[in-house]
């Protein structure tokens, strides 16, 4: 019941795109989304589910390989929660918390 | 004595008078930046202000790596190369300038493009290097090559309407206070796919964003140079490295996010390192073929 | 047929080709580009990036006001005047390195400080201004004049290791869809006393400091030029005027803080935008005497 | 009672100074600060006292005229409360809450 309730208040958190990311999602910089608090099996909603979860909701560009490979981030995209690195924070383990603010960045290469 | 780095002569006084005025330079200060070597590689749209500032604040010796010539394409953005200068070695164009601007600094031309068998060679040379190249294989050598000479890497890019800075490798070898800087490496060990990348010339790129960029570069490098200009910031990036955003776009238009730190099981940091060389690394094969190295 | 602002030259594409291929840009934002007309007030440390990069991109039309000569202590932060021109008015020394960077854009020199007698008539021929001046009373002079001249003012400014960024009277009438903005007077109606004042001459200041903030008022710029740069920018200012400050010394080294809008009984919004002068104000008087406006 | 208690916890703020500012105040440009919640009268604390607290307490420089004039912050200091002009935010009569930052910058005139 409770883990249901909770689930049905959804968990708001803002998803950001920069280094031409944003191309991908329909060229819009910020999404402001609200994920289910956990997920089918009842786990905590973490990072894995959700990059699945734009891969399978919110990619306006048919070209996936551009975002993830082998089920992760591709190499090139930097993940930042709440600022940083999401290599300080668990990566795909790391548990959404509301409001949470998840920044993908594409590395530039120009000068 | 011309070239001392122990006393300046009275019409240096005069010239940077305005930044020794301020405690955090003063006479040790310009001493510091005299004395200072600093390579800059690639003279396009961050080079070109990078080494612009620079060659100003009195960088007692600044080298210039670049194996293009100049374009007309190039000069909405790259404001030390002339349109009288097309067709010449971006170096020669650069040295020009830069003379022009300050001659009490000894300015020395790389007219080559940097490659595995010649980078560590060349940055050997230096004490601070300045990355302001434009395809992924050459961000890879570089750092690769700086973590081999021991010094410290000012990283920075930009494409459309954004930019990113860095300061990598710094320190390059830990001190009782500090671990060592993670290199380019340690932050993204795997290239991204060919197919993921823009170059300015296929993306496009606006001459203020490369520019801020560029000019930022400048500063991080001063700021290697003479530590009464770090205190605060040093003191505030023990949780980690910073990673400076810009997107002309967005309000605010800067965003600073903090990254990991070196990782143990780098290649550049343990295996290079150790071996010294770069010279059996394949960074085409490495990066894919849409990034050939030898074309900076 | 030159200085047509309805097409572009074959060489014009291959010179901007770089940011044209964005479509931020694209020929019509690059005839908007060709088709206006900034004026640069003070050729300075800020002055001197703005206006390279400014030239280099290709605003048709680029005024240059400055009533001071170079000297060698300019020279470690006001990157276009070189040794050489030593002694030479800035206007002929910018315009001459301008013209090396950009022989397809037209300069206009104004060899004159700006002052009370003719800073409104030299405002009313540009179509946006920047002031890259030096002290309290020429800040709000320029402003003063934006105002009645209707026209957005791009502002800068630095000390020691600090810049300051903001784009004031913009739009300098109201719309349908935005209130006019804040002048400087409107944010800053009092004047700060004589003697908290430095100046860079006195305080000292680094170029990279200072050239930031230049390359910035190039890029704000731009975005006032061209409509399509700035819609996710315009969206996020609606609670207030953004002002951006950089410190070398801190990191984050950027900060972006919101200021108010324009104040209604704002004495240049009001009286002197209706009596279209500035003839019978006295700025000396206003900001104290450790200000004279006859000095840029 | 409650009033004491309260006041007793204190009010911790964060005050930062920059632009030149930071030189009347030991040249340190960041100060957590922990203040009364109530002031001598029993009303909550707000930005007029803090400016007060500052000058007879914070403040190492003798020049007061530097920072304040007439009882206020003198022209050409911008006062901001986490981020916003204060002039948005009540001025003087703002009353502060916990962790918030007040920055005070003082406008530069170089170039
Ligand atoms: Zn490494
Ligand atoms: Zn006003």
């Amino acid at each position: 019941m409770d883990t249901d309730s909770k689930s049905a208040q959804g968990l708001p958190i803002v998803v950001e795109f920069s280094g031409g990311l944003e191309l991908l999602f329909s060229n819009q910089r910020k999404h402001k989304l609200s994920l289910p608090s956990r997920d089918g099996k009842g786990h905590a909603t973490n990072m894995a589910y959700l990059v699945r979860y734009l891969c399978d909701n919110l990619m306006s560009d048919a070209r996936q390989d551009m975002f993830v490979v082998d089920d992760t981030v591709r190499p090139g995209v930097l993940v930042l929660i709440n600022d940083a690195d999401w290599e300080l924070e668990g990566e795909h383990q790391y548990e959404l918390k509301k409001n949470d603010n998840v920044l993908f960045v594409s590395t530039l290469h120009g000068g | 004595e011309p070239g001392c780095t122990r006393s300046l002569k009275v019409q240096e006084y005069k010239r940077y008078g305005r930044q020794m005025i301020m405690p955090e330079v003063g006479l040790s200060g310009q001493l510091a930046l005299k004395k200072a070597r600093v390579l800059i590689v690639g003279l396009g749209g961050l080079g070109s202000p990078a080494a612009a500032y620079l060659a100003a604040a009195g960088i007692g010796t600044i080298g210039l790596v670049d194996g293009d010539k100049v374009e007309l394409s190039n000069l909405h953005r790259q404001i030390i190369h002339t349109a009288d200068n097309e067709g010449m070695e971006k170096v020669d164009s650069a040295r020009k300038f830069l003379h022009s601007l300050n001659k009490e600094i000894k300015l020395v031309a790389h007219p080559y493009h940097l490659s595995s068998k010649n980078a560590v060679e060349t940055l050997e040379e230096y004490d601070v290097v300045l990355d302001c190249t434009d395809r992924p294989a050459t961000r890879y050598l570089v750092s690769d090559a700086a973590v081999i000479a021991k010094i410290p890497l000012v990283h920075g890019s930009a494409l459309q309407t954004e930019g990113q800075l860095m300061v990598l490798n710094n320190p390059p070898i830990a001190t009782a206070s500090k671990k060592k800087g993670p290199c380019y490496r340690c932050i993204w060990p795997k290239p991204p796919p060919p197919q993921s990348i823009l170059t300015c010339g296929e993306g496009g790129i606006l001459g203020p964003v490369v520019g801020v960029i560029g000019v930022l570069m400048a500063m991080e490098t001063m700021k290697i140079l003479l530590p009464a200009l770090r205190t605060n910031a040093d003191e505030s990036t023990r949780k980690g490295t910073p990673f400076l955003l810009y997107s002309a776009y967005l309000n605010p238009s800067f965003k600073s996010v903090t990254m990991r730190g070196a990782r143990e099981n780098c290649l550049a940091c343990t295996t290079m390192a150790n071996g010294r060389t770069l010279k059996n690394y394949g960074y085409d094969t490495f990066c894919g073929l849409s990034c050939p190295v030898n074309i900076l």
